[in-house]
């Protein structure tokens, strides 16, 4: 697998990688994007209890499950970073974290707007919210920890510490939450033996999924990029394209 | 750059093609060396040009950017093994004595508490302790709290504890700040016997070594010449 | 054994220690079945381990279903009495059940109808026609996560309307 | 002075690489005996935090109104947040001095085991702010008329439950002992690291005062306790050797 | 097509400013984003240029002084 990885852990190989990378990105996410989103807003049919309050659901889940994700692989590359050293691990991670929060903050703002006419409540300390919000100061403080390091390489470590003590502790923090507000078991019971979700609410939300998750490609090559030169801008190939670009 | 080889001494501390990288500035770059028993190496260069980078990089307390810091290990049984000292930690910190800009002394605490923890905390023998506070010329301020110590006091407080280490591998930077003429060349002199006796000092100062001038004393120059790009 | 080797086993068994107790101590958790609301019958009967029965005038929060056909709603004001019964699968409700009525004053959120789970907040009283009740301060129903077009939905049998109010009752908050 | 000519206490000539052997006990006591010492002479860092703990739990009374039922119904949450915050505010103590006048580095280059060493000033930090806050609360928890089956059950979570605060506090300390303006942003990592403890102490509480058995939301904290004491010392350990870098 | 009228659609049954909230909230958060890690590219850029000019100066002037203490030396040799 080193062997593999070796050729991409060179900053220079992967500069160049995600500049090529990046139209493809963008493209692919416009044209998923146009499609999901004029879909869930134009044709897909609202639902039987929420009526189209519902097309909320097109940006919260996405939102929602990218934000843990992107939390995910940030855990990952912090763990890499950590153990194996791997310096451009630290950069990813860096890029990811206001991606990250800035759709965990989505994943808030939406579920709130779907909350209150749904619920009845702007925002309610159910499981999901809290380890949301929670996810939320996580990232802040990974962010927090990235600027206030002068040395980038330093900056790197302690966010990966705090990282990988966040991952541990995310689930702990549902799981409590999920005892001590017990609102969610009346909807599991409730939920057993119906259809999840019909065909034509279904292929909207892949069309936007798929779309913000190439959104999210696109953000973090952009910012990766950034981070890659702010941490080599030592080395020649950094230096020549800083005066290419300057000319 | 490199300090001669005598065929006798043993090998220490190697240093190996040692990178350090500071706010977007590089310090040095691939800086390799050898420190041998009965070394004494003086790191010189204008302010900034990163001697302290170097001596926290000897020690682990930082990482260099590349390289590494070898040292002679015994954990496993054989003479000529040099070990990373980031490998064996427990191992080599047992060998090792730094002293940085910040002296560790506690002002809550006595004079003699404060070295007594000190030499306690590196797994030194606590016994010679009145003789240590004797040689820095603080007997009779055993008891003194720390905080109520002149610079120069708290300082040798410190220094106390060289004369108890038994630590082969000294590594000390600006020993010599806020002490006196008397302590200085007290000083050189404890340097002098550490080296006779097997062990080894590096070390950044601007005092000029007079004493030493004649023994091992090594230098290490650094200085912004290599403060350019590099591949 | 050399002292480095015994060390880090030290290290090694102790942490594998830690992590041992933390995993009975999860698992013995998880058998308390740790729970903070009260099922109608749990409110009529006590609760099923101990037999702790909330005492009137208690603050309490309940959840169960409610009870379809039980919903009343005044007219005039925001005023509004459901029943709830327990959650029990399959969903059917019988004569017999535990009910426990709530009496709530508010808007009710969309998501409330007959059969859906809830939970209310309130506190435990006493009313003369339906014997132990809650009366609410607050109301949530929770959404499943089910979707599914209105047709399909009516075709389903699952008509969902939700609670509509007029002004004037409205107004009366 | 006759000094020049001293040698060092070393009596053999050769100061060839050595192997001591160090127990873990001796240097656990030795940095916990110093820093109780330390404390005991610098009354104030214990003294503070909990006037601050009297302080703001004084101030619910005032702001809620004082009747009694409301109060009690609040008491374990308000004496577990005031808590948490006394705590919060305890442990810049816990490694900025040390960092500042460079005992931390010297800890770091120790032959012992950093995690040790963090384990014993985490003990250190504990007894001089987790134990007077226990002392304290069933006090204030009569000020804030706590049902009364609930005492014990605020005693036992807070027996679990400070340590962990301390174990956890630890490491948003290491992190930010480095950083000039580290107060807002340590509050900012520690506090979301508490909510677990704050909720399972709270439920305690509360099902004890309806008479309900609460030995599983013990069990969480103690599991909590668990794993923080065996995970935590690792944290701080790597997050020290990033603040002095 | 699940709307007759456009303002239908700018209604949404009723819950209209929830779902435009929902859509425009994330419009915004994301296009500011996309602007800052664009910005990004360019900020880091001139930062480094600018680093590289201070650098070339100090190299300079030390390169002048050196000069200056060599014509000394030979002058006083």
């Amino acid at each position: 697998m080193w062997k593999w990885l070796h050729p991409y852990a060179n900053p220079e190989v992967s500069y160049h990688l995600t500049n090529k990378l990046l139209p493809w990105f963008s493209y692919l996410a416009a044209i998923f994007l146009s499609i999901g989103l004029v879909w869930a807003l134009l044709f897909a049919p609202a639902d039987y209890q929420q009526g189209d309050s519902f097309r909320i659901f097109y940006v919260h889940v996405p939102a929602a499950s990218l934000s843990m994700g992107i939390y995910v692989s940030m855990a990952i590359a912090a763990f890499s970073s950590l153990v194996w050293q791997v310096r451009l691990a630290d950069a990813s991670a860096a890029a990811m974290a206001p991606v990250g929060a800035a759709f965990t903050a989505i994943a808030l703002i939406t579920g709130s707007a779907w909350g209150k006419p749904m619920w009845g409540t702007w925002w309610i300390w159910d499981a999901r919210l809290t380890s949301e919000l929670i996810l939320l100061f996580l990232y802040l403080g990974v962010i927090a920890l990235h600027s206030a390091f002068e040395d980038k390489n330093l900056a790197g470590k302690a966010a990966g510490i705090l990282t990988l003590v966040g991952v541990i502790n995310i689930p702990i923090i549902k799981y409590s939450v999920e005892w001590w507000n017990t609102l969610h078991q009346g909807s599991t019971v409730s939920k057993l033996g119906k259809p999840s979700m019909s065909l034509d609410m279904l292929w909207p939300f892949i069309f936007c999924f798929i779309g913000f998750s190439l959104l999210v490609g696109v953000i973090i090559c952009l910012r990766f990029r950034n981070e890659i030169l702010a941490r080599n801008s030592i080395r020649p190939w950094v230096r020549e394209l800083v005066e290419q670009k300057t000319q | 750059m490199t300090p001669s080889t005598t065929p006798k001494a043993s090998l220490l501390l190697s240093a190996k093609n040692l990178t350090c990288i500071r706010q977007d500035r590089l310090l040095f770059d691939a800086l390799s060396f050898d420190v041998f028993a009965g070394d004494i190496i003086q790191v010189e260069g204008p302010n900034g040009s990163g001697k302290t980078s170097l001596l926290r990089i000897l020690t682990g307390l930082s990482q260099p950017y590349e390289g590494q810091v070898l040292f002679q290990s015994t954990a496993t049984h054989n003479k000529e093994n040099l070990q990373a000292i980031t490998r064996y930690r427990e191992e080599y910190q047992q060998n090792l004595l730094y002293f940085g800009h910040l002296s560790g002394i506690k002002g809550e605490m006595t004079v003699e508490e404060n070295l007594s923890f000190n030499i306690a905390l590196h797994g030194d023998n606590t016994d010679g302790q009145a003789q240590a506070l004797t040689n820095v010329n603080l007997m009779g301020f055993e008891d003194n709290l720390a905080s109520n110590l002149s610079a120069g006091q708290h300082r040798r407080t410190a220094l106390a504890r060289l004369y108890q280490s038994n630590a082969p591998i000294w590594i000390l930077d600006e020993p010599f700040t806020a002490i006196d003429k008397q302590g200085v060349s007290d000083l050189e002199a404890l340097f002098l016997a550490h080296a006779q006796r097997g062990g080894c000092i590096i070390l950044t100062t601007h005092q000029d070594l007079s004493a030493l001038a004649n023994t091992q004393l090594k230098k290490i120059t650094l200085d912004y010449s290599n403060d350019i790009a590099f591949d | 054994m050399n002292p480095r080797r015994k060390k880090r086993l030290a290290i090694v068994s102790s942490v594998l220690i830690g992590i041992g107790a933390i995993a009975g101590l999860v698992l013995y958790a998880l058998s308390q079945n740790i729970d903070l609301f009260y099922t109608p019958s749990e409110i009529t009967s006590g609760k099923k381990e101990t037999g702790i029965k909330p005492v009137i005038g208690q603050r309490i929060r309940i959840g169960g279903l409610v009870v379809p056909g039980s919903v009343k709603r005044d007219p005039e004001s925001l005023k509004v009495s459901f029943q709830l019964s327990d959650m029990v699968m399959p969903i059917v409700f019988n004569e017999g059940d535990p009910v426990v009525t709530v009496y709530y004053e508010g808007i009710l959120p969309d998501l409330f109808r007959e059969g859906q789970g809830i939970v209310a907040n309130g506190t435990l009283a006493e009313h003369p026609p339906t014997g132990l009740s809650v009366e609410a301060s607050e109301v949530l129903a929770k959404h499943d996560e089910n979707y599914m077009p209105t047709e399909l939905a009516e075709a389903a049998g699952q008509k969902h309307e939700k609670a509509n109010y007029t002004p004037e009752q409205l107004n009366t908050k | 002075m006759t000094l020049a000519t001293s040698t060092p206490n070393n009596k053999d000539n050769n100061l060839l690489p050595m192997s001591k052997q160090l127990s873990y006990r001796r240097a656990f006591s030795l940095v916990l005996k110093r820093d109780l010492t330390i404390a005991l002479r610098h009354r104030d860092d214990i003294i503070n935090p909990l006037l601050f703990f009297v302080i703001v739990i004084t101030l619910f009374p005032l702001g809620i109104g004082p009747e009694a039922n409301t109060l009690s119904r609040i008491a374990p949450g308000i004496i577990w947040v005031a808590a948490l915050l006394a705590t919060l505010l305890s442990l810049d103590r816990l490694f900025k001095a040390d960092f500042t006048d460079g005992s931390l580095e010297q800890m770091l280059l120790s032959p012992h085991p950093i995690f040790i060493l963090v384990l014993a000033k985490i003990t250190a930090h504990w007894l001089i702010t987790g134990l007077p806050l226990i002392l304290m609360a069933p006090l204030l928890a009569v000020l804030l008329h706590l049902d009364e089956n609930s005492y014990g059950a605020l005693i036992i979570t807070l027996f679990l439950g400070t340590p962990v605060l301390s174990l956890l506090g630890a490491i948003g300390v290491a992190l930010t002992v480095g950083i000039k303006k580290g107060g807002v942003l340590l509050s900012l990592l520690v506090l979301p690291l508490y909510i677990p403890v704050l909720i399972f102490a709270t439920s305690a509480i509360d099902t004890a005062a309806l008479g309900l058995p609460y030995s599983g939301q013990l069990a969480i904290i103690a599991a909590l306790f668990f794993g923080s004491l065996t995970l935590a010392p690792f944290a701080v350990g790597a997050a020290l050797k990033v603040s002095t870098n | 097509m699940q709307f007759t009228h456009f303002s239908d659609f700018i209604s949404m049954g009723g819950y209209g400013f929830y779902v435009w909230l929902s859509f425009g909230a994330t419009a915004l958060l994301l296009t500011l984003l996309v602007i800052d890690s664009k910005a990004g590219h360019k900020r880091i850029i001139n930062h480094i240029a600018q680093h590289k000019r201070r650098e070339d100066k100090l190299r300079k002037s030390r390169e002048q002084r050196k000069k200056a203490a060599k014509t000394d030396d030979s002058a006083a040799g």
